[in-house]
């Protein structure tokens, strides 16, 4: 794909950014819309000294750089940190490479830091010219095409159920089982009415003085669980009811948390 | 441009497209001058002996697997359904109570019947219509089919064990036999055969349990 | 049976499929004594010159339009995805690096990836996870799919362009992802492939001509 194409708004948008020519008034205001990080800004830096990547003098570059994190208008605070480290790291790297060489423990030289810097360059503008490449290769889609209409494999599917003669009986038999019973018995169960529970709870509602806990009000254990359940369901379906009225505040100050009641005090 | 470009330009527009072309579709692509009808007829018998074809379909042209090659794309799959609970008890209730209508099924059963049981059970062959009752509405009745019989290894559908027989083989703990009746469903029982191959389907049939 | 009806089979499954088929799959429609590789290129070199040409990707077998067409049939598909930048490159780190870990993939590009870009690599299908690599951190690695060798027209990842160049040039060494390089690279590292669906993974590339 070139830019004659599809112009300059190219479909894959893998053209760098070119930098503005040095002696460019523009130059000025540079900023980094358009770079990807400060890596990216050193490549086009390097590009501009229009020599194999091999040979690029690297205080050149540093002081290229440089500048550019002066001039440039850096507004986001996050891509800051990363031109303002890349200086510093160049900064520290110009300082090494002017001075006499000293021997630093654990540190590579001058020289070394640089021929890395160099190597990253070189790596990645050589992953851009690849990366170019391969999407100029021939697309499946794009540039050649499969059959546009593929005949499916028709996958016919035999059926064949499962089925017992015990399961058909003994199917027949639930049945008659099921529609011979005629006598439904509904057990009667043990229930607080919601009629108790507001009598309770309007009774004691006034006793207490301040915000208490609902479940406070509970009446003694029953002993049997489903009406302790029926219990606490009406209380609570009687403070909901009290509080609808107005007879009655209630506050929950976190889910699943303690419901608080208190009678609601009017001013008379 | 050469007549064998053209016929490149034809076939590769033909393969990559995802419908037929009308030759003036593929015209369109060509320089004026090309006489497609002829370039199409060429490409035509260029692949008459190949394992694809080209071929005419409502006045437009595409590729397609060679008709003695058909089979290569077509493969049987034996796969192994089950019925539903609905779709089995259905089953037993039209054997037991043959013939029967879907309303009849429907009483015994205490839920309406979907659409897709009775589709099940005559796609399994168990089931086949037995004509219609001769009441209001003429309702369709059902019954099974000699495949339900060798399915199941019966000889006839009398061969069906009784209520009193399930009760002895364990089928019916805690039923009061005596309180059911397979036969208490009173209901009209002449048939009239209508369909066209009803003559048929009798033949196949066996005769129903209900006098 | 005779060539040219074995060649009219293979030309048959390949023409009809929208897929690439794996030659194994191919001989499983023909007699077992057939000789598939050589079939496949003299099919091969029966289409060299034709609109449609037949071409090995990803180590299977497609028929797809010469390329030589594309700036007759490019009009007819609709603007395809965009692709940002930072995705192509991203992609091409992949394919020439991996398995690579996404702190690699940050060290060449010297910029930090945004999520949606591995998102988009592997809803194109074309990017991968390989595994976790036997460092600190287990970091997953990523690498290419089958569906991306048959989306640029490669048979193996071995065939990328300029591939022998960058390893030459000891671009495609080891990415030192300690940042700024102060320090020396760590050691050489060992790969595990341990995912447990990592050889199927690369078996799932393109089922078989059944469905």
């Amino acid at each position: 794909m070139t830019d004659k194409e599809t112009g300059q708004q190219s479909v894959f948008e893998i053209n760098a950014p070119a930098v503005t020519p040095a002696d460019n008034e523009e130059r000025l205001i540079l900023d980094i819309e358009g770079f990807e990080g400060p890596l990216d800004v050193l490549l086009a830096l390097a590009r501009t000294q229009k020599v194999d990547l091999k040979q690029i003098s690297i205080l050149e570059l540093v002081q290229q750089f440089l500048e550019f994190v002066a001039e440039a208008k850096i507004q986001e605070l996050e891509k800051a940190a990363d031109y303002l480290v890349m200086a510093a790291w160049l900064a520290y790297l110009k300082s090494r490479l002017l001075l006499p060489e000293e021997t630093f423990e654990d540190e590579l030289s001058a020289e070394e830091m640089a021929a890395r810097l160099t190597y990253q360059l070189q790596r990645l503008n050589a992953i851009r010219d690849v990366s170019a490449t391969l999407m100029s290769r021939n697309q499946l889609g794009r540039d050649v095409f499969s059959r546009g209409m593929p005949e499916r494999v028709v996958v016919t599917k035999n059926s064949t159920f499962d089925l017992s003669l015990y399961d058909m009986l003994k199917a027949y038999a639930d049945h008659k089982t099921r529609t011979s019973i005629a006598d439904i018995r509904i057990h009667k169960r043990a229930v607080y009415t919601l009629d108790q529970a507001l009598e309770r709870l309007s009774g004691l509602i006034g006793l207490a003085m301040d915000w208490t806990d609902l479940f406070q009000f509970l009446p003694e254990d029953t002993g049997n669980a489903e009406m302790n359940r029926s219990v606490k369901a009406s209380l609570f379906t009687a403070s909901l009811e009290m509080a609808r009225q107005g007879k009655a505040e209630i506050v929950q100050k976190q889910t699943f948390g303690p419901l608080f009641i208190r009678k609601t005090t009017r001013p008379d | 441009m050469e007549i064998i470009e053209q016929i490149r330009i034809v076939e590769a527009l033909l393969f990559a497209s995802d419908k037929p072309l009308s030759s003036i579709a593929l015209a369109d692509c060509l320089p004026e001058s090309v006489k497609i009808d002829q370039l199409l007829e060429d490409l035509q018998d260029q692949y008459k002996n190949r394992g694809v074809n080209l071929v005419e379909v409502a006045g437009k042209w595409m590729f397609q697997t060679a008709p003695d090659l058909a089979f290569l794309l077509r493969t049987e799959v034996e796969e192994e359904r089950r019925l539903s609970r609905a779709a089995v008890e259905t089953l037993a209730i039209i054997s037991y109570h043959q013939p029967v209508t879907r309303a009849e099924v429907e009483e015994v059963r205490g839920v309406s019947l979907s659409k897709g049981i009775l589709d099940v059970l005559m796609e399994a062959q168990w089931v086949r219509p037995m004509g219609r009752r001769r009441t209001p509405g003429r309702p369709m009745t059902y019954g099974t089919s000699d495949h339900f019989l060798v399915h199941f290894g019966l000889d006839s559908i009398k061969d069906l064990p009784g209520l009193g027989e399930l009760k002895a083989a364990g089928f019916l703990d805690n039923v009061n036999t005596s309180r059911l009746n397979l036969l208490d469903d009173p209901k009209p029982i002449e048939e009239q055969p209508e369909l066209p191959g009803s003559a048929t389907v009798k033949k196949q049939g066996h005769p129903p349990i209900t006098e």
